[in-house]
């Protein structure tokens, strides 16, 4: 595992892994029970999206996808805010409009999140191009899944950005699935950053799984961006060990794959390195642990006791 | 009669013609991990899983029907067909056409439509009237599983792109299919009640929705005839209009955006061909000119629910009267 | 008042808003050769070339509107946006609904449309409807050049994204165009031609094919009504009721394909909300379900001409007289 | 200029350029008269028309776009009836609905023809998956310009070719132009080879100008789609010298650039080449030209003879 900078505690970024993970854990159990809609959930993905998000600036923007629960916790949004939205709720970030598949947060810089796969590519560099044209410091970083990679709107995205001297961090987190579909069975390549490398501008790939190893990457990447003001590609390498959307059995995933990223846990990883620097005892993990787990519980009730949203807003914001 | 879901109908109708016809082969984002009872059949090159592409699985299938096969691509989720337009409207709608026929495009484009998941707007769009609209395509929705099974095996059928719609809320529900070959000729309509006062006018889940209505209507004394259309394009103009002339009375029921929608189409032809029989004016309900909600009761919302029919065909019942 | 075409009236309406406005910019396929008076006067980063991809024209339009500019994308030709469906549909027309209103899509989306060129079905191609039919665009299609300036000034102004299509056929024809500030809201349809007996409704080239049609309706002793629609979303439902209702005989006529088109929505408007005004069947007069052919007189054929446009009010006249 | 293989005649070549030629200009000149449409021509282009097309073999398919006319006169396409279909007479190959700019001739295994700039690439892998599944010999040629090479459709078509073995060998027409836009607007990278190069498939650029050169390279390019079933990238290197679609006055093209091209005519390339070998005389290179000129004037007044199609035939061939 990477150095961290002292800046960056640690700590801190565990807690963010746990705090996903009890999330998506929360969402899990929720929908089995039937008292919440399935999702896309992020388990065995929370390094990617912990270092990365702590590597950018609070006045970057981000945009994300469908899988986008540890961009959002990470940047510090309201677990209790995002389950409401999740349960289409009318204290949801989105009023109950968005379900869990496109939630954005505009006062977080959290912008113009989609579901539409590739979609997040087609419409960063927009963004960016108003960062640069009102003179804004913040850079635009844009999640992506492998699968977005292989729609055409890469391509344009890459070579406008790059064309036009746009700040855009392309972050895609390649999780090795595009839904039912392995990413041997969807690409060309073994990786992203084997196309990214054609647009002439700098491209990195990571160990997504190792939190710290992905904030120096993230913060290299980032730092390219900021100074050149064109864009840069990191590819976060790491996988979905649970299946694209509850419920899923997994029956199509190659069991040994699955077993050999599930022994590299992210938040395992980050734990044991925790421990073996001393800088936390097994009993508090524990009590960490529980903590996380009283905010998720509570963001729970927070949840369940939002009123969905009267009939009446069916056609409300469809205009300006 | 055999029961089966909607999607097992459409996994039996590809299974029949796969096996009768060595051209048909299908591909899509996790059509072989879904699906995967055809790999293990037809093998790993007539079904296959693709990129995320929505573009290049519509026009390989559009490249591939003029070389000869007769491809079905999965393109998943309505919305998702916006990635496909060109290749589904400019080239298979066109092609022939421009061509002086030189060319035919016997495909099949699936996709799932409509509200039963919640999962909002950019899942759940009805655009079928997009095609019906686009020359050169022609458009089905079947809201009974034998319907699927037999139109989607004519659909394989025919020489022309065919955009096939599946309603999602339909999906799960189990249904009659009768046993052995199944086709039901696209343009065919199904009248699938006989009335006399009033006809109900739909497709997809809400000729359902339709039947509940005129549940209630009978005990109110009003006979509905419901008009399940099946295909949209070609359209049966000759049952709309034979219904509308027998009644004179008309609901047109859909879930997509009534604006511009299918139901405009059926208003405007029956206002032009059968204005002389109608006794009150043309009603249509439809869904909101909005992006659906992801939010379950806002979702059920915006599709046309059994007493809303029952309440617009009473209310042309009662114009007649007054 | 000065002349110009509708190109120069819509060169003239960019001029104008971008030096008002430093938000606006304009960007598209040869928008900074064309009209490269305009990166004279605005510079090089206002006014841009762009790669050859109309999917990321639309989404850098709907990306920098989110961020507070004012874009106008030029997509060239109305099939091509075929490419951009899914930035301007998905994510301009329903990401401000689904966040929650949080995000808002100041952009214009121009697209030229429709026959007098003979280049076929892949340049032309009258998809309006397509735009109509999805929820959170606004649609506008001018008939005159100082429409189209008075109405381009209002979409740039406007807060939604809007699809804003130029018929081909009017581009350079002149047209008078008033000196100053003009702006034309939305929404408002113009009757520019006051009748009592027939209301011909109409919207881009086919107004002018209407206004001939009135002169030798005139000389027949039939005083028809002519309403430009201007903007297809937001409709102007008043003006188009209040013209059947005062009429009671209705032609709908575009050049776009008649099913599904926009004349199927106001068919069905009035049928439903006008019906007992009506004296006679609405007639829609539009382009056929093909392609468009290249030969030129192919193509004229599939527009409604003047001819058609009266035969089809003489009708309706005739019928009331029967 | 490259060595030509023997079995092709220079002599051949050059006449096929002249030809093309002599059709352009009968365009350029019945439109500026107003007695045909204006169209793509691909004056300045020939060479890389003629040097790819006679690289294929009968079986192969071809793929092409807008501007065509070389394409499908080296192919051996009639251009009387090519001028037909552009004037949109009945006698046309498409019966006058195609116009100019999308004109196919299955009998020459000419496919499939678009418009839609970007189309011709999302088309061609399912051509090739049709050869290869019924196991047809003949590979698939797909011509694309430099813009179309900017659409989302050739990453998608180059990833799903080279991922599906298909035998699809790319050409790709750098003409330095897009329409009204250079290159240079348009392209983040100098050359389309720059971008292939990630696909993990053959790339190579050639002297477009050069008909010899152009043969060669296709030639090898076009063994290697053959022998190993997969995909290849051909990049030919030329220049637009005419105006995007006639009539138009080049007011925004630098005058430099286009004289140093100018300089470079692959028919004077040719001619040279062939008066230096010998191979022809200054009397025979005439008399060559007259009777190329009196064939295309042959075939226009074929084509002002042909009737326009009938009304009738509007709504005729929308269905099978
Ligand atoms: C355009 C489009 N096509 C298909 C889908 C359905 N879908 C949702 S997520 C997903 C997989 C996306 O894969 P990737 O981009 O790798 O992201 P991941 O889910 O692995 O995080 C698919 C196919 C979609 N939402 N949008
Ligand atoms: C999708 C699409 N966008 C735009 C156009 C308009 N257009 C026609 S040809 C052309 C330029 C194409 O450039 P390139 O691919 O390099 O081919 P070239 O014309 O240079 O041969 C453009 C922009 C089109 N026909 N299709
Ligand atoms: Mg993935
Ligand atoms: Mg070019």
């Amino acid at each position: 595992m990477n150095a961290i900078h002292h800046e960056t505690d640690l700590l801190k970024l565990y807690e963010q892994l746990l705090l996903i993970r009890a999330y998506e854990n929360a969402i899990v159990n929720g929908s089995a029970a039937g008292r919440m809609p399935g999702t896309c959930t992020s388990v065995g993905q929370e390094a990617a999206a912990v270092g990365a998000i702590n590597a950018l600036r609070a006045e970057d923007l981000i945009l994300t996808n469908h899988r986008s629960a540890g961009h959002l916790l990470a940047r510090g949004a309201d677990p209790g805010r995002m389950l409401a939205e999740v349960m289409g709720r009318r204290d949801g970030y989105c009023k109950g409009r968005s379900g869990s598949l496109h939630i954005s947060v505009k006062a977080l810089g959290v912008v113009l999140t989609t579901t539409i796969v590739g979609g997040e590519l087609s419409l960063a560099p927009g963004v960016a191009l108003a960062q640069r044209m009102h003179n804004r410091p913040g850079i635009v970083a844009c999640f992506f899944g492998d699968g977005a990679a292989c729609e055409g709107s890469f391509h344009e995205s890459l070579n406008l950005a790059a064309l036009w001297n746009l700040p855009v961090l392309y972050i895609c987190e390649n999780n090795q699935w595009q839904a039912f579909v392995h990413r041997r069975e969807a690409m060309s390549r073994e990786q992203v950053t084997d196309w990214g490398a054609g647009y002439g501008i700098p491209v990195s790939s990571v160990d997504g799984n190792d939190v710290g190893a992905v904030l120096d990457a993230t913060r290299q990447a980032a730092a390219q961006v900021r100074e050149s003001g064109r864009p840069a590609l990191l590819e976060v390498l790491t996988y979905r060990t649970r299946g694209h959307l509850e419920p899923d059995d997994q029956g199509y995933v190659d069991k040994a794959e699955l077993a050999a990223w599930l022994a590299r846990d992210p938040i395992a990883l980050c734990r044991d390195r925790l421990l073996a620097k001393g800088r936390i005892t097994d009993s508090e993990a524990a009590a960490l642990a529980a903590r996380v787990d009283a905010r998720i519980a509570a963001a729970v009730a927070f949840a369940e006791a939002s009123p969905y949203p009267s009939v009446e807003e069916l056609t409300l914001d469809v205009y300006a | 009669m055999p029961t089966l879901t909607l999607h097992d109908a459409v996994g039996a109708a590809l299974a029949e013609e796969m096996r009768r016809d060595g051209n048909v082969i299908a591909f899509g984002e996790g059509i072989a991990t879904k699906r995967h009872e055809l790999v293990t059949e037809f093998g790993a090159l007539r079904v296959r899983n693709t990129p995320l592409a929505e573009g290049i699985i519509a026009g390989t299938a559009v490249g591939a029907a003029a070389g000869g096969l007769r491809p079905v691509a999965d393109l998943l989720f309505a919305p998702f067909l916006c990635y496909a337009m060109d290749e589904l409207v400019n080239s298979a709608g066109k092609l022939r056409y421009m061509s002086g026929g030189q060319f035919s495009f016997p495909l099949v484009a699936l996709a799932m439509t409509g509200a039963g998941w919640g999962v909002g707007a950019q899942h759940n769009h009805n655009v079928e009237a997009w095609f019906v609209h686009s020359p050169g395509l022609k458009v089905v929705m079947p809201s009974t599983p034998a319907d699927a099974k037999g139109l989607l095996k004519a659909a394989i059928r025919d020489d022309n792109p065919v955009v096939f719609l599946l309603d999602i809320g339909l999906l799960y529900q189990p249904g009659a299919v009768p046993d052995g070959e199944l086709l039901i000729p696209l343009g065919q309509a199904h009248t699938v009640r006989h009335g006399k006062d009033v006809s109900l006018i739909s497709y997809g889940k809400t000729v359902h929705h339709c039947l509940k209505a005129a549940e209630t209507l009978a005990a109110d004394g009003i006979d509905a005839e419901i008009v399940d259309l099946r295909s949209l394009k070609p359209l049966d103009e000759a049952a709309i209009l034979a219904s509308a002339r027998k009644t004179g009375r008309v609901v047109i029921v859909h879930e997509a955006n009534r604006r511009c929608g299918v139901g405009a189409e059926i208003a405007a032809l029956i206002a032009e061909q059968a204005f002389n029989s109608l006794k009150a004016p043309i009603r249509r309900l439809g869904g909101p000119d909005a992006p659906v909600p992801a939010s379950y009761p806002l979702e059920q919302a915006t599709v046309p629910q059994a007493d809303a029919i029952a309440t617009a065909a009473r209310a042309l019942c009662r114009q007649l009267h007054a």
